[in-house]
């Protein structure tokens, strides 16, 4: 038998991360949870989850940064949104999935080749590059990052898509590429700037 | 004017209140300033003004310093300003000489910079010395009391009022809305933590009600206007027809057996409408008065006999097989209308209740949807032994394998059902955890079943009621700790086929559950009445941003409201246990024998008069005024004032163009030198 | 003083509602700005209009008046006679010159605690914006203008003599004032 | 009746049968539906996991071509594009700081967006503005005996949604009633059909898609109804794998708006029942 130590230190904790993820547009109201545990109640991915979302809007509210980060729940969420329309307190805990999920993806802490966020990182690059998603190369770009023996096992759906005229190769894109391009960086000046 | 005959001396107290204004006001910096302002002979700061050596120091100062004014620089007026009046006067001066600065709730309470507070401080203690300069020497007026009382409402609450004035010989009128009173402790099986029978112990009371020399009842009737003021209200009660005289009714029941109605056919709100009642009924087996009343919607001889505007006209269509079984005593009449009576009374308790939270607002819960969910209040009726079922808990939908209708094996009870939800109603509707456990205790009595309850928090705080919680964790009842995600009637596992399967989080062992049960019983919350904004109005009461009415103060008066002589009990104030509501009505009865053993009330001198000599006779005030206490005199061409019907709110005062009415306590001088004491201040 | 500006506000309170909502936001320990000094009145209606021109005149830079919700007034309506003197106030302070925002009507009922704060905070704010309204400051620059004007004037009447068309003009405007 | 038109990504690709058979309807109906010029993805639900701000932006970009247009009111189908299109208004509303970033980046390439346009879903638009009653008049085969389980998925009644109930929302029922189709009770209504998880975490997402089709089927149901891409390809494209893992659950998803074709007696190649893999012989049977 393995045994683990699990119990948390307070040098475990990130001091301030809660109240830094509370002060970001849409996660203010997690102050107000009851930890009725409604959120796990009607979430339909919790059974997968290694922390149920109500156990995430705690470790989040006692800075519990690494655990929160670390953890598959944040991935799991398919932004159903079941629980924020649930949620007695009227907590976005939609949203703060979002931004946590964000947290992760800027600190590199996810789980490795785990496709969820590889999948929102080749989406988002595809945007930037083209304006569009072709979903054809998006899937097949993941696959590749992951797991690229799980696309042979894939062939059949392509197969069928192809039957019902359903798959393209053709890479879709915008007219005005540029034009996005220099708006997404002024979205970083501006950020850059807020923070500086 | 007098403060010139005399040398202004005005005596100045801070005070520190503990820590509450001292750790944001700098008490002495403020004693300080005010000792430079003109007028004021001596200015102190102090620990707590309120406190016995407070109010001495105050009565030595007048006396040693030959005060004539004083200022309290403390918390509101709303809250002290008696204590200090009184204090003056005991000091030889008369109370009005005396001003209140509110520093605490509207300065140290609610700023956050030491520096600013005290300015603030200084600022307000400047306007009330500059206007205590103003003040005059007031006399208190008496009003009279009507010993009469009108208890609103017969639940609990009105029934414990009203036989605990009667009871110490005054007269009372109780007026219930429905057909009997009892109200929703009627509809109880048991009342925990006792589990002592609902209708045993009520029916009694019910009873004595009926019967006391002293009490008036009203039944299915309701007040409709409320006039006058502490003292003397004139109420004015409709009285609904029942179509069937009170009075010759012995309650024997013979018209109902014998209606052309074979077979009882109508939804029974009494029993949340899982039973069944005829057009001519008796609401429930206990009622008081025991009189039965017809409902014209689905009577026959209504029915069939409108009037082109659909208002009921006795016919000749039914066989009206009813009044023949009554007989003798003709006691029904088909001719009986609605009527208005007017009563006189002094003072007025209102206990009107609550109603229970609709299940359907909340669709994840699946009420309506699916018929083997229930409210607490329906399931109260189904273990009750005088209930649709005779006590007996069978579902609505299914049946067993014997073909018989279906009792469950595994029961949910899902609490705050509406409650602490901001979507819904936010408070904790505090009777949930107690009322959910008694129901989980009786139909596992009932029928074996294995039961779950599904709590946010367990709320127990009430004499023997965590030893409740404990009798039922010792029979087995699974308690888990999670707010119900849904209530769904799709399966996964064969277990779960045909069932209701409740999904929630199991909080405490961080797991998510389905667990399939029979039946569902959601512990609806307490709610205000759906009327509580008329009714509000009409006995000029506040509410509370929730709805429900509000008390004067919610420590220290607790019964009464912003009306003097309407005072407040039961759970129309907000949700309450049956023990805390007999409680508290006998307070309110409390507060309604001191007004009338003391036979008169004080009134605040605040009321309007008008300067003879500055009238101009444009008569503009005049119809200004809400009590009609302004007249206008022909023969002089001048408005006059009738002091006793003024309540002081200075409305005429403010629009009289030649500024010839003044308000005692709010007059111009007052109000224009505390406007310039507020400002001068940097 | 070095430090910044900033604005008085007058505010009159009803007994019944809003000054025991502020008494409510006190007991609640909600916090706003320390810029307002509110004087208790029975009820809204007793806000007679000098009240609030004295307060501008004797130099706040605002007025918030605080009564019970339309309905609810503890004297059956003496809100509503409040809010008909309210719109002809309004329409004379503009005539002033001085800004509609700088005057304010709001329903509070004692319950509503978190409005007297709502409302406090953004009345500062939004008068921090206007800037001061500095009426006694604009009285004695009057007060000089006409000192000057008088003293022009007598210099010029000894000179002249008392001009003929100007005591006919003064005539008919003694009567307005009659 | 006039909107701006924004399809979003997949109704290009793989969930190509919706536009088609949406425009051919709504033109039947005398709706005139005006491409956004130059469009770009909306960002679906992966961009907001890994740039809130660009995200916002980008979604904004084209409610300010939108705005550009002069059209006021923009029809988006795909329930993840009228979703963050609406979010990204509720958030430039709410957060002036966001509002700041985004107007500025909006500045650069001389693009203002004030946040006047309104975002309108079709069921809306068909019940709102067209009117069942029109809907009615147009129909020439009525889907007698037809039964559908109309599901609407997440995000278009969560959490923005102002047009139907979120809990029940009933207005494809209505819309379905109205074509002469018998609407399915069941409670999956909203439940989640796995999203994007059904590619990502297939033992996780196709579960979800597994119960939606068996619980459909038990309740008799011959078709579902859907109005979103992702749903329609989550419940039509994963069935050798879900009989594989559980047991085979033969119903084939269509949009609404097919059914609305089928009804209205549209040709063939405007109805697109052959863009589906589950076999429409269900369909058709019940048709006949």
């Amino acid at each position: 038998m393995e045994i683990k130590r699990t119990i948390k230190y307070e040098a475990d904790r990130v001091p301030g991360f809660g109240r830094d993820v509370m002060s970001v547009p849409g996660c203010e109201a997690l102050e107000h949870c009851i930890q009725c545990g409604t959120c796990s109640g009607v979430c339909p991915l919790s059974i997968y989850m290694d922390y149920t979302p109500r156990q995430v809007m705690e470790l989040v509210r006692s800075d519990f940064k690494n655990e929160v980060l670390q953890s598959h729940t944040i991935w799991l969420c398919a932004s159903c949104y079941a629980c924020t329309t649930e949620c007695p307190r009227q907590i976005r805990i939609t949203d703060i999935m979002y931004e946590l999920k964000q947290r992760a993806i800027k600190e590199e802490v996810y789980p490795k080749r785990f496709p969820i966020p590889v999948l929102a990182e080749e989406f988002t690059k595809m945007v930037h590059d083209y304006g569009r998603i072709s979903e054809t190369w998006l899937v097949t770009k993941m696959y590749l990052r992951t797991n690229p023996m799980a696309a042979l096992g894939m062939a059949g759906l392509g197969m069928n898509l192809m039957k019902t005229g359903r798959f393209s190769l053709k890479q879709d894109k915008i007219e005005h590429r540029e034009e996005l391009a220099k708006i997404m960086e002024a979205v970083d000046h501006e950020n850059g700037k807020a923070k500086a | 004017m007098s403060a010139k005959k005399e040398e202004l001396r005005i005596g100045f107290y801070v005070c520190h209140c503990g820590h509450n204004i001292a750790a944001m006001v700098d008490c002495a910096v403020v004693a300080r300033y005010v000792e430079t302002l003109p007028g004021v002979a001596l200015s102190r700061d102090y620990k707590y003004m309120c406190s016995d050596p407070g109010q001495e120091l105050i009565q030595q100062d007048i006396r040693e310093h030959r005060l004539n004014r004083v200022v309290v620089a403390s918390c509101s007026p709303l809250l002290h300003e008696h204590t200090f009046r009184g204090a003056v006067e005991a000091g030889g001066l008369n109370p009005f000489y005396f001003h209140m600065v509110n520093i605490r709730e509207h300065d140290s309470w609610v700023h956050t910079d030491r520096g600013e507070a005290t300015e603030k401080a200084k600022a307000l203690a400047r306007a009330a010395i500059q206007r205590v300069a103003h003040h005059k020497a007031l006399e208190i007026k008496k009003v009279e009391i009507h010993p009469d009382v009108l208890v609103v409402g017969g639940g609990i609450a009105g029934i414990h009022a009203a036989m605990t004035l009667a009871n110490a010989g005054k007269k009372v009128y109780l007026v219930e809305r429905e057909p009997s009173i009892g109200g929703h402790m009627a509809k109880f099986d048991k009342t925990f933590p006792t589990l002592d029978c609902a209708a045993c112990i009520l029916t009694p009371k019910m009873s004595e009600v009926g019967s006391h020399p002293n009490i008036t009842l009203w039944t299915y009737s309701e007040v409709t206007k409320v006039d006058g003021f502490v003292g003397n209200y004139t109420v004015q009660v409709k009285r609904k027809a029942r179509y069937v005289n009170e009075d010759l009714c012995t309650g024997c029941q013979d018209c109902i057996s014998h209606c052309v109605f074979k077979e009882p056919k109508f939804a029974d709100d009494f029993n949340e409408g899982l039973g069944k009642r005829k057009p001519i009924f008796i609401p429930f087996p206990q009622a008081t008065p025991q009189a039965v009343l017809i409902d014209p919607e689905v009577c026959l001889n209504f029915k069939r006999n409108k009037n082109p505007d659909g208002s009921p006209v006795v016919g000749d269509k039914c066989k009206k097989t009813c009044v023949e079984a009554c007989g003798e005593k003709h006691a029904i009449d088909f001719t009986q209308k609605d009527t208005l009576q007017e009563v006189k009374v002094g003072s007025i308790i209102v206990c009107t209740g609550f109603k229970t939270y609709d299940a359907g607002r909340s669709p994840a819960y699946g009420y309506g949807n699916y018929k083997n969910v229930y409210t607490a209040l329906e399931v109260e009726r189904l273990v009750n032994a005088s209930g649709p079922t005779g006590g007996e808990v069978i579902l609505r939908e299914g049946k067993n394998a014997d073909g018989s209708p279906k009792t469950p094996k595994s029961i949910g009870i899902i609490h705050c059902v509406g409650s602490r939800d901001k979507k819904t109603n936010l408070w904790c509707s505090r009777v949930c955890c107690m009322y959910s456990m008694k129901l989980a205790h009786l139909l596992r009595e009932h029928t074996g079943a294995e039961m779950y309850n599904f709590y946010i928090d367990m709320r127990t705080p009430g004499k023997g009621y965590e030893e409740f919680y404990n009798k039922l964790l010792e029979e087995g009842t699974h308690f888990i700790r999670g707010r119900v995600g849904e209530v769904t009637d799709w399966a996964m596992t064969p277990e779960e086929e045909g069932r209701l399967v409740i999904r929630v989080e199991d909080t405490l062992a961080g797991v998510v559950r389905r667990i399939p049960v029979d039946m569902v019983v959601l512990a609806t919350g307490l709610e205000p009445q759906a009327d509580a904004g008329e009714v509000r109005r009409l006995f000029n009461m506040s509410c509370g941003g929730d709805g429900w009415f509000l008390e004067r103060h919610p420590k220290l008066a607790p019964v009464s409201t912003f009306t003097d002589g309407v005072f407040l009990a039961g759970c129309c104030q907000g949700p309450k246990d049956i023990p805390d509501t007999v409680a508290q009505a006998g307070a309110a009865a409390a507060e309604a024998l001191v007004l009338i053993d003391k036979g008169y009330i004080e009134q605040e001198p605040n009321t309007a008069h008008i300067l003879e000599d500055e009238c101009s006779g444009c008569k503009s005030c005049i119809p200004l005024c809400p009590y009609t206490a302004i007249l206008f005199d022909e023969g002089r061409k001048k408005a006059y004032i009738n002091e006793a019907l003024c309540k002081g709110c200075g409305t005429c005062v403010g629009s009289c163009p030649s500024a010839s009415i003044v308000q005692n306590l709010f007059d111009d001088q007052e109000i224009f030198s505390e406007i310039e004491g507020v400002l001068a201040y940097d | 003083m070095t430090k910044e500006w900033t604005p008085r506000i007058v505010a009159f309170f009803c007994n019944w509602c809003t000054y025991t909502a502020a008494d409510l936001a006190g007991v609640s320990r909600l916090k706003y700005a320390s810029n307002v000094r509110v004087i208790r009145l029975m009820c809204s209606g007793r806000v007679d209009p000098q009240f609030v021109l004295e307060a501008l005149a004797k130099g706040a830079d605002g007025v918030l008046i605080g009564g019970c919700h339309p309905g609810d007034c503890h004297y059956v309506e003496g809100n509503y006679k409040m809010l008909r003197r309210f719109e002809l106030l309004k329409r004379l302070l503009a005539d002033m010159g001085i800004e509609e925002r700088r005057v304010r009507l709001e329903w509070i009922s004692a319950a509503e605690g978190e409005k007297v704060k709502t409302v406090i905070n953004e009345m500062t704010e939004q008068i921090k914006k206007l800037g001061p309204l500095g009426m006694p400051q604009k009285f004695e620059t009057w007060d000089k203008e006409i000192e000057h004007l008088a003293v022009e004037v007598q210099a010029r009447d000894a000179a002249q003599g008392p001009c003929p068309t100007r005591a006919a003009q003064l005539k008919p405007m003694e009567a307005v004032h009659a | 009746m006039k909107y701006a038109y924004f399809p979003g990504c997949s109704l290009k690709g793989t969930g190509r049968a919706y536009e088609e058979s949406l425009l051919p309807v709504m033109k039947h109906l005398g709706v005139e539906l005006q491409e956004l010029d130059d469009w770009n993805c909306c960002g679906a639900t992966a961009y907001m996991a890994v740039d809130e701000g660009k995200a916002c932006a980008a979604a904004a970009r084209n409610l300010a071509i939108a705005e550009k247009s002069g059209l006021q009111q923009i029809l988006a189908p795909c329930s993840a594009c009228y979703l963050v299109l609406n979010k990204t208004q509720h958030y430039l509303h709410e957060y002036p700081a966001m509002r700041q970033t985004v107007s500025r980046a909006l500045a650069t390439v001389g693009l203002r967006c004030d946040g006047s346009s309104a975002v309108r879903h079709p069921l809306d638009v068909l019940i709102n503005d067209i009117g069942l009653e029109a809907v009615k008049q147009k129909i020439t085969r009525p889907l007698k005996g037809l039964k559908v389980a109309p599901y609407y998925g997440c995000q278009i009644v969560r959490p923005y949604a102002t047009f139907d109930d979120q809990s029940n929302p009933t207005t494809m029922d209505r819309l379905l009633e109205t074509l002469g189709a018998t609407v399915i009770k069941w409670p999956l209504k909203t439940k989640c059909c796995g999203g994007s998880l059904t590619g990502t975490l297939p033992e996780a997402g196709l579960r979800l898609s597994y119960i939606l089709l068996k619980e459909a089927i038990k309740r008799g149901a011959d078709v579902i109804a859907t109005v979103c891409p992702l749903c329609q390809f989550n419940l039509d494209a994963y069935h050798p794998k879900i009989a594989a893992k559980w047991e085979p659950v033969p119903i084939p998803t269509v949009y609404f708006s097919q059914l609305m074709g089928l009804a209205f007696g549209l040709p063939a190649d405007q109805v697109v029942l052959n863009r589906g893999m589950v076999p429409m012989k269900p369909l058709a049977a019940a048709m006949a």
